[in-house]
């Protein structure tokens, strides 16, 4: 399961630390007390900002890496589907074997398929993706605002 | 000569996959085993699986991130996915495992004593139950009304052994909180009318019990069909192991009530000072879980929809109305319960003149025959009916008209020895 | 090359008993299990015990009067009786069986919340327990100081893992009702000084809980040596099924503590108004028992007396000696808890530099080495320490040298790959 | 187990209905219902008599007229150690052979060595028994008076 790219975006985060944002969550997986607090910064419909804090095992921290370099510049709609396909991924058990399509999507964070079989890693990997949906929705109906200023 | 009754299944078949079945007792006399709605036996499908687990995966669940632990934890979840299918979940998350039904209910109980408004037992509130419920579905809200001041209440019992519900809009008032009543009666044998206390509890906004321990063995459950919110079962009885029982709830309801037990695996996090909790239904599941038996108890579950919960109800009709119409010809015998198969289950109590029962079940058991003797964990339902005790044979899928033919002619024995 | 320690079992022919310890994982390699204070694997000895009850005797215990009742009810009441002989009970009847050591707890928690005085924690009281629990002997005491009112208080860590008793007469007062601690801590390791915290509890006297979840598989244990009024164990940790656990109580309390759990086998009479309770342990064991669990612990019983616990006991010290001065021996590798194999017990928490206990786990068990990652139920630990989790490697009597070198090698290459 | 001695007393019980006592008790089997109510009159040191209802199994009713005939007319020391001795048999789970000594102090008490191989039924067969003990220890204190007048 540690893919190259893995083991590199855990050594070398891309977009770690806290920004100014719209909204801001903190999220634990209780099963292995991994944490991360992630402010989303919103320029209408695009992502302006993805940044965070927080620790864990380098499943979670690299997913988070993983998720600023794609996220970040896209259309919330794309960003969406970003989302949802990685889910898709992780949720697969090890079952889907990503394609081109898949790939073009996903990029880097298509070396999370491994992980698919691990049940236990799973939420780690989906830790940062968890709380970026909630995070924005928070932004989007204006909750988050007050918290972060 | 053996009997042919429409609907009976192939049990000759069957009755290879239980080991004890083929045991003798008492120098030799073959095991006539009737006492199924006290525990049923274990067929090998079930113990391959026990051994296989113990042999191959035992490891603790959750949490582990070697091979065992998720071996153990995919097995355990899996066991909670067929228990949810078995019996017609919305969501796999309602199944909470529990070591026996009689946790189950106190569970329940339990969470609505410690519950906030609008559950909330307590005084000035009403609990109501019946009068022919098994002692696990009586002490535990007894327990509940002495402990917050709330009244328990019940419906009586008719002469033919049907609840009387013909003062249900007194018994289930604006006042009560839960309704908690057995599906299939372990004494009595009664099939009650769901729909109708479903009703009037829905009404008046109480919550509905079901304790299904002797339905879920030998027929099909659903739990949205039943439309109740909580219901409980016991492994033991439907071919899994012991140890091992089930309380389904319905998701909001398991959202917003309090845990009971508390302890490791049911909380999200946990300091000195306080601690929050998993969501259902780990919320309810203290401790290490009864592992093995949850997984034993999904066998069971495939093991028994591989022959069909239809036919097993099928075969065990006919069982039982076959039983019915010959222990009637067994003069001085008296059945307490319903004297016909229709809307009952395949467990009869009986008396014999006046021999007690547990001379009728000795001189039985000399013969190879186990039934089962006492007031089965229903007391109330014997004073009732005014009799210390009785004498309860119970059928299930592999029970044989042979097997019936048996206990009739162990009877008349019985009645010769203290004629 | 094999390591020679003074004080080591015939761990081949030990290992011999244990099916799993045969298993490879990860395309052939061999399993290595260090997880054994989350659970212990089974001997044939125990898993034979518990196919011949299924295959010959299965039957629900007590109030039968045929034979599978009789010899379901001898076997289940002779574990009773090996139980109680292996914590050198005063009275079987002071053997309470349980689900898991979390359901023992919570019972002792429950039983105090409604007891009547002197017993009673009510607001105004005190209970103490330590920063070193496992979160089965934290959350039902948070949850009865909730509910009652009364005070939760702790003993406090030192820095090199042990109980902090320097202000035990501050901690445990007048008030104190009850004082709830662990023996050995699965976390930490430590074995705590029972006497001086017990020599207060009377002092005060308050009510005495030992947690010997981590002690009974590894020691000898000898409740009334121990001087407290409720031990609490699982039967999973110690070679026996899951699905049960003990608590041991002093006979008076038991008779004069209130029920828990209400139903089936717990009664003396029952009336719809009213019911009595039988005699302990039946008071406190509501509904079908874990029989076959129970018996299966018995037969887990045997098995270790077999060996010996002091045997067993002499192995592990021998083992963790070693493992302690290999893990001390690796970079960056730090202990959580006591750092010599005095007063401890076999399961060692350890950090390794920054990698994520999660991530020595995986690393090590695609090597085929099991160990545990987290916070082992005992957050509190971490925090106090500060630390997100830890990695723990925990050995039974089957463990031996050369896995300590296949951990330590294990250790080696996580170091390399994430370096 | 159903020896004929045991039959025969079941069939035609000695001794019972409740008469005069000193004092009364009401033991219950719980688990199955067996119940008894047992009255004791002593003269002095002597047993004038046990009276007793119930209801119950073969065994539970045959015990009670057994003791009925045994007891009644003895010194309490004496039949405290026919007691004593019943309950020994009673608890030898099959494994005490009556012998000829045996048999003079318990007489037809001996019928039930069989009972004791069965433990479900061991509690039925001692239950007048222990009624008795607990009658007799209230007539000597002088609590059950009250009770019976
Ligand atoms: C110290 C300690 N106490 C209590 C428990 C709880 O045991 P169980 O999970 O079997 O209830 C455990 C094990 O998990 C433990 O290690
Ligand atoms: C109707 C009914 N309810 C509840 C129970 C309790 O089940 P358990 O003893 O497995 O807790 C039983 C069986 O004994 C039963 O027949």
């Amino acid at each position: 399961m540690y893919q190259d790219v893995i083991l590199d975006h855990y050594k070398h985060p891309q977009g770690r630390g806290l920004r100014d944002g719209d909204a801001e969550v903190h999220h634990v997986n209780p099963t292995c007390g991994d944490e991360i607090t992630l402010r989303v910064k919103l320029d209408g419909e695009t992502i302006e900002d993805v940044s965070y804090e927080g620790q864990g095992c380098s499943i979670s921290q690299a997913s988070a890496s993983v998720l600023f370099e794609l996220l970040v510049g896209k259309e919330l709609a794309d960003a969406r589907k970003v989302q949802e396909l990685f889910l898709e991924l992780m949720q697969s058990k090890g079952q889907l074997e990503p394609d081109d399509a898949m790939e073009e999507v996903l990029e880097d964070a298509v070396a999370f398929a491994g992980v698919s079989k691990y049940p236990a890693r799973v939420k780690c990997a989906l830790l940062s993706w968890m709380a970026w949906k909630d995070a924005t929705a928070q932004a989007l109906s204006g909750d988050g605002a007050k918290e972060t200023a | 000569m053996t009997v042919q009754l429409p609907g009976l299944l192939d049990t000759e078949a069957i009755r290879k996959d239980f080991p004890v079945l083929d045991r003798t007792v008492h120098d030799g006399k073959k095991l006539v085993y009737l006492d199924n709605a006290a525990t049923s036996q274990k067929p090998r499908q079930v113990l391959d699986v026990l051994n296989e687990y113990y042999e191959r995966h035992n490891s603790n669940v959750h949490r582990g991130v070697h091979v065992l632990a998720e071996d153990a934890t995919a097995l355990y979840e899996g066991a909670r996915d067929k228990v949810a299918g078995f019996i017609n979940a919305p969501s796999r998350d309602e199944v909470i495992f529990t070591k026996n039904a009689s946790e189950s209910l106190n569970l329940v109980a339990n969470m609505l004593g410690w519950a906030d408004e609008p559950y909330r037992v307590d005084r000035g509130t009403e609990i109501v139950i019946t009068e022919m419920e098994h002692h696990s579905n009586i002490v535990p809200w007894q327990l509940l009304a002495q402990r917050t001041g709330a009244k328990l209440k019940w419906f009586g019992l008719t002469d033919d052994g049907r609840l009387d519900l013909s003062n249900i809009d007194e018994v289930i008032t604006e006042k009560t909180k839960v309704v908690s009543f057995v599906l299939v009666s372990n004494i009595l044998g009664t099939l009650n009318p769901v729909e109708e206390i479903v009703r009037r509890a829905q009404e008046v906004g109480a919550l509905v019990v079901i304790d299904a321990s002797q339905a879920a063995p030998h027929m099909p459950l659903d739990v949205q069909a039943l439309q109740a919110d909580f219901v409980a079962f016991t492994g033991h009885k439907m071919c899994g192991p012991t140890g091992i029982g089930v309380l389904w709830g319905r998701q909001e309801l398991l959202e917003d009530l309090p845990p009971f037990l508390g302890g490791g695996e049911m909380i999200e996090t946990v300091s000195m000072h306080s601690s929050t909790y998993a969501p259902a239904p780990h919320k309810f599941e203290a401790g290490t879980p009864p592992i093995a038996q949850a997984i034993g108890l999904g066998a069971a579950v495939d093991y028994l929809t591989g022959i069909g919960m239809e036919n097993i109800q099928a075969h065990e009709h006919a069982i039982t109305e076959y039983a019915v119409r010959r222990l009637l010809e067994v003069p001085d015998l008296r059945i307490i319960g319903p004297t016909t198969a229709e809307d009952r289950g395949a467990a009869i109590s009986f008396t014999l003149g006046d021999i007690h029962p547990h001379d009728v079940g000795q001189v039985l058991d000399e013969q190879g025959i186990a039934v089962r003797v006492g007031h089965h964990c229903a007391r109330p339902v014997c004073l009732r009916y005014g009799i210390p005790a009785t004498t309860r044979a119970s059928f299930y899928l592999y029970s044989t008209p042979a097997e019936v033919d048996a206990l009739v002619d162990g009877l008349e024995q019985v009645r010769n020895f203290f004629g």
